[in-house]
């Protein structure tokens, strides 16, 4: 976790995702795919909290090596403002925050699923699995065409893409779900990393559950401080052994969970199941050997 | 020619190396932020409240931003004490920055067990009784809302444990002079002023409330003033009891507003948030300010504000 | 298929063109401001205090801003009820504008004798019983601190005039459920919720007071939250008497927090000061508010709120 | 009083000063010298209120008709603020508001005071005294050289001008008190209008008070509103008849006051002399009968 002033390397725009490119050499040095970083708003304003937002890059060596990308679409006063930073602006950024992906310790067949601008994540992320020899899919879904998350990147990165979106402006016309079954399959995935709104995410989760696949999802609740001290944060977990849950901080020991681990029912309401075990198959300590780090730190 | 500050504040005789301090809850016990501040510049830390058993605390969404400010619905949420001094104990110990555990409870009894819980733990230099909780034995009224039940809680506690006593009252009072007197009473070594308002925010699209715990506090640079005037109204009636302004601190101007008031220290809660090197920032501030006027400590400050000579007839301050 | 919408809204039995009105003290009695503002848009106009003699107010400075959000200590200055029945009243008569007068005074008498007044005006529509004043009988202290004599001033006010009365509470108390259930019992029509908050902000370079009045009232967006929080508790205790929300609306959507918090209406004060037609495009918003959400007049959101099933033991909400 | 948007026709920048000119044909027509406008703040900030500012120059005829020109400095987030703003922005204005300096009845010598952006309205006022056949003389001060308001329009508009700084960077060191005796007596002045620091308006018209000459101030107290409904902006002013006083409102009754009614010691502290009455030689009547058309409003 570091605090920095960073200076705007560049800001720019396709369709309705903005993308700002920071000199952050020391985040950018410690960020591993799926955490994020907290971006200060400026003074004088009605509103206070930083904003946070996932790590689309992290060029760690090359040409672009100490600078970070993150990309966002404008919803409210805090990226509306955003939108508007340039070039040799600075930026107050805290990060790199949160529990990023924990990678297989073996290479093994990836299934990454983004929804909106959930997909950012996942490009960072499947470079890395990539670079350790793992097969790696995605499915990118969103609302309409223009929201669709760098389409053609995800054909670069994958061995197979499908897209989703909901009006079929782009792709196949629903949700990410509906294809899942059929890519899981085809692609014989045996890991799935998703990102993207809760709903989403539970879908994804349930279904990789019901296959005894397990899943890592990066999941959005409201942040006060992003750095594990509010407790605003929470998202209902349960316990490995199954026997209990407790709100667990989705900036610290999140915002990447077991999706079979998050209590769905609970956290975003809706039908009440009872609390789950693990499903079968579910293979955490494999997962998070490799690529944590030392994370959780201390 | 410059006057030689010194920002080392005595507060209910608990030694700060500045008087700025981490509010409760805003700061964790240090630990997570240990990396990326350096401590030793802290003031103090308030830990996050501590109650005997752990607490799972409230649905989400438990934050709401709102103008200038934010509302907040933990409930609490805490490992229970045992937890807390296991896990935290051997931190606060070689922390390197005073730490005041914040204790809660649902009855006096529950205060008492945490008050002696963490009066063990090497390296907590206070104890600060965070009363807005509800008294289950009363119905659920908040201690602090009350002189007989905050007093009840201050009394226990302070004979519990060895350690200065700060409570920690809320405005949301008709009176809070007359609870500041009940607890002082009862053997409190200092006051915390104030603790969040009690507040609510609704989403219009959704026609539901913002936060998951319906109504919940209200902290930041919005109750500033509420929070100047509760400081100033309590340290003109008990002049010699230290207290810490606590509510909307965000740069050394606004802490010097806590210290013209009356407080001997300050918390700061929210703007930990964004600013995370807020409490370091601010007490370097302040040192600039008293070097600017010629001051030489934090002290200098208290009983410094001229206020004009008062009418003799009450008069109407609402507008 | 758009439902139409209808404004009107019956507040007390006072009729209003919408439920928007002027909060007391923030648009005089309309005249300044009718030459600019089509007062015929406007839901009514709460004037600004009256008191039964001449009030030189409070020394400046008068105002201070604080973060979205302000302070001011006018000291209720008004030119006595004579001279506002002689000035005002025949401005009132033709407003086209429902006119509610806000009284005040120092004494259960002097509420009394305001209220016989002004009640002789015609086009006047209703009292408001401006009680965040202090009790000269009772060492000052405020009538809206203090349940018992919050009600005799309702009791008698109602019994002195044919109008509909409304009782401006202050969030400033322990309970406000309790102040607003004695002041019902004592007769009270309806109730307006809240007054400013008692503040205080400290100048630190001239070690003064930002006010001339030391602590003062505030006002705006800063304390929204508390005020939608008053207005819920005191709608869920007393569901059937109308509420004027006041605190911190500057736009449709503040607006109708408050509707959903249950408030019948609402009344605009600060955002007056920056934008005068705030009452009127406010108004003009809830229309469109209610014609996208296919409801037909702001009744429908009364008792709109989902709210979760509240856990059965109280819980803390501070933090 | 309207309200306007208007468009930012030019913003320009002379020294520590801003100026605006803004498209405001309805607040033009009306304005007065003395006068000012209400500026609305830009949303989402944490500070909510107009900034009050004195018209500059309103222009009713001629190639710039229908345009208001406002100067400032720099001094906090709102005037920092207008100092961003460009041409072909457009500012939310209310104005003109307030009671503008009275003019005299028949032509005389005027001497006008300002202090810093004090003198600002003084230029719209001294063109009119000149088209009514007055004669103007100026006195402007102002702490350093760089803060003098102006200094070549006024030789342009005075038979004569005396320029002070405190710190003698132009013309002489002191304050415009000092050389008013000086320049009241060698300009025969009649009349005196000031605007500037309250404690060179208070010095100012105490000095007139004892010569026996009528002083018209224009004062500066904290404003809410602007629109006389807030009462914040009061200032101690005694009754015509000197046997009393009341707070009168300076965006309505003020701010132009005649100096020998203001109850300086009630407002700005200092010695509490008794209530004066109003000197001997006051002519209010006179000083009010023209030039203010319909102020009051009703
Ligand atoms: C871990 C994490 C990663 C994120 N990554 C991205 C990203 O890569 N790209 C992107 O466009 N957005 C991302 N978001 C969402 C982004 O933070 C919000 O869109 C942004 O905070 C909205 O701020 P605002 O002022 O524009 O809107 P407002 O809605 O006015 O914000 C009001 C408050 O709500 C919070 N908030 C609003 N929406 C969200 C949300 N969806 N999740 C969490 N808090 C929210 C804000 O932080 C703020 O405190 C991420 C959120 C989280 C929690
Ligand atoms: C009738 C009148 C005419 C004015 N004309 C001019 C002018 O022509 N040029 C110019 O540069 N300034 C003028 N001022 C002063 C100008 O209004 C303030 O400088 C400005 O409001 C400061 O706002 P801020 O946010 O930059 O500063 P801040 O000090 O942060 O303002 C905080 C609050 O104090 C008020 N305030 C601050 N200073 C003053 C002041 N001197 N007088 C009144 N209110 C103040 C602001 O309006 C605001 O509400 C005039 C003031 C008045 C009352
Ligand atoms: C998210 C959050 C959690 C808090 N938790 C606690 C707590 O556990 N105990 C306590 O006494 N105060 C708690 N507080 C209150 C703060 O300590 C402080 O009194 C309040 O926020 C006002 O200060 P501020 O305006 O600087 O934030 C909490 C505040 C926030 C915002
Ligand atoms: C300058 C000023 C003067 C006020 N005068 C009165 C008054 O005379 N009587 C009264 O009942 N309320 C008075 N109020 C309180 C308002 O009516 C209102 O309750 C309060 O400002 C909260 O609403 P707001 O946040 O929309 O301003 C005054 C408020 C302000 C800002
Ligand atoms: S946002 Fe503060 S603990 Fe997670
Ligand atoms: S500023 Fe509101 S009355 Fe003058």
């Amino acid at each position: 976790m570091n605090r920095q002033k960073c200076e705007v390397l560049s800001a720019k725009r396709w369709g309705v995702y903005h993308s700002i490119t920071l000199v952050a050499p020391e985040i950018a040095e410690e960020a591993r795919p799926g955490q994020f970083v907290q971006v200060a708003m400026p003074p004088g304003r009605d509103f206070l909290l930083r904003r946070p937002f996932s790590i689309h890059q992290a060029s760690r060596t090359g040409g672009w090596a100490g600078t970070l990308e993150i990309a966002f679409t404008a919803v409210g006063p805090g990226t509306e403002w955003l939108t508007t930073v340039e070039a040799h602006d600075s930026l107050d950024v805290v990060g790199p925050l949160g529990r990023p992906f924990p990678l297989p310790r073996a290479p093994t067949n990836c299934l990454l699923i983004g929804g909106g601008y959930g997909a950012a994540p996942l490009y960072f992320l499947g470079q890395d699995l990539r670079a350790k020899g793992s097969r790696v899919d995605m499915i990118v879904g969103a609302k309409t065409q223009e929201r669709v998350f760098k389409p053609v990147e995800a054909k670069r990165l994958s061995v197979s893409v499908s897209t989703t979106t909901e009006d079929g402006s782009l792709g196949e016309r629903g949700n990410v779900t509906d294809v899942l079954p059929g890519m899981m399959a085809r692609c014989e995935s045996k890991v799935v990393y998703a990102c993207g709104p809760n709903g989403m995410l539970r879908a994804v989760a349930e279904y990789c559950s019901e296959q005894g696949i397990p899943s890592q999802v990066a999941v959005e609740e409201l942040m006060a401080c992003g750095m594990g001290v509010c407790w605003t944060c929470v998202v209902p977990v349960v316990h490995r052994d199954g026997r209990g849950w407790s709100y667990e901080r989705s900036c610290y020991e999140g915002p990447v969970f077991s999706g079979a681990r998050v209590w769905w029912e609970k956290w975003l309401g809706g039908r009440s199941t009872p609390v789950q075990t693990p499903p079968e198959g579910f293979r955490l300590e494999e997962m998070t050997a490799e690529g944590v780090g030392t994370w959780p730190p201390g | 020619m410059a006057a030689r500050v010194s920002l080392r504040t005595n507060l209910a005789g608990i030694q700060l190396p500045t008087p700025v301090l981490a509010a409760s809850g805003t700061f964790g016990s240090g630990r997570e932020l240990a990396g990326m501040v350096d401590l030793r510049e802290v003031g103090g830390i308030v830990t996050k409240s501590v109650t005997p058993r752990p607490v799972k605390g409230m649905p989400t969404p438990r934050m709401a931003e709102t103008p200038s400010g934010m509302l907040n619905a933990i409930g609490l949420q805490n490992p229970g004490v045992e937890a807390f001094v296991e896990k935290d104990g051997p931190f606060i110990e070689q922390a390197g920055v005073p730490v005041i555990v914040s204790i809660a409870g649902r009855s006096v009894q529950e205060f008492a067990e945490v008050a002696v819980m963490v009066s063990k733990i090497r390296g907590v230099v206070g104890i600060e009784a965070n009363i807005s909780c509800p008294n289950v034995e009363r119905r659920g009224e908040v201690f602090a809302r009350d002189p007989v039940a905050a007093a009840d809680v201050l009394s226990t506690v302070t004979r519990m444990t060895h350690l200065p006593v700060l409570a920690k009252l809320t405005a949301d009072v008709t009176d809070i002079v007359e609870v500041a007197q009940a607890v002082v009473r009862a053997g409190a070594h200092g006051l915390s002023l104030i603790n969040t308002l009690l507040g609510m925010a609704i989403d219009v699209d959704a026609f539901r409330p913002r936060l998951g715990g319906v109504t919940g506090g209200l902290s930041g640079p919005a109750i500033r003033a509420v929070a100047v005037r509760c400081v100033y109204e309590v340290s003109q009636a008990l002049p010699d009891v230290p207290i810490i302004g606590i509510g909307g601190v965000v740069d050394a101007r606004s802490a010097v507003e806590f210290l013209l008031a009356g407080a001997t220290a300050v918390a700061v809660g929210t703007a930990n948030y964004f600013d995370p090197h807020a409490t370091v920032e601010i007490a370097r501030g302040i040192g600039e300010f008293l070097a600017a006027k010629g001051m030489s400590t934090p002290e200098d400050l208290r009983g410094r504000l001229v206020t004009p000579s008062r009418p003799q007839e009450p008069v109407y301050l609402g507008g």
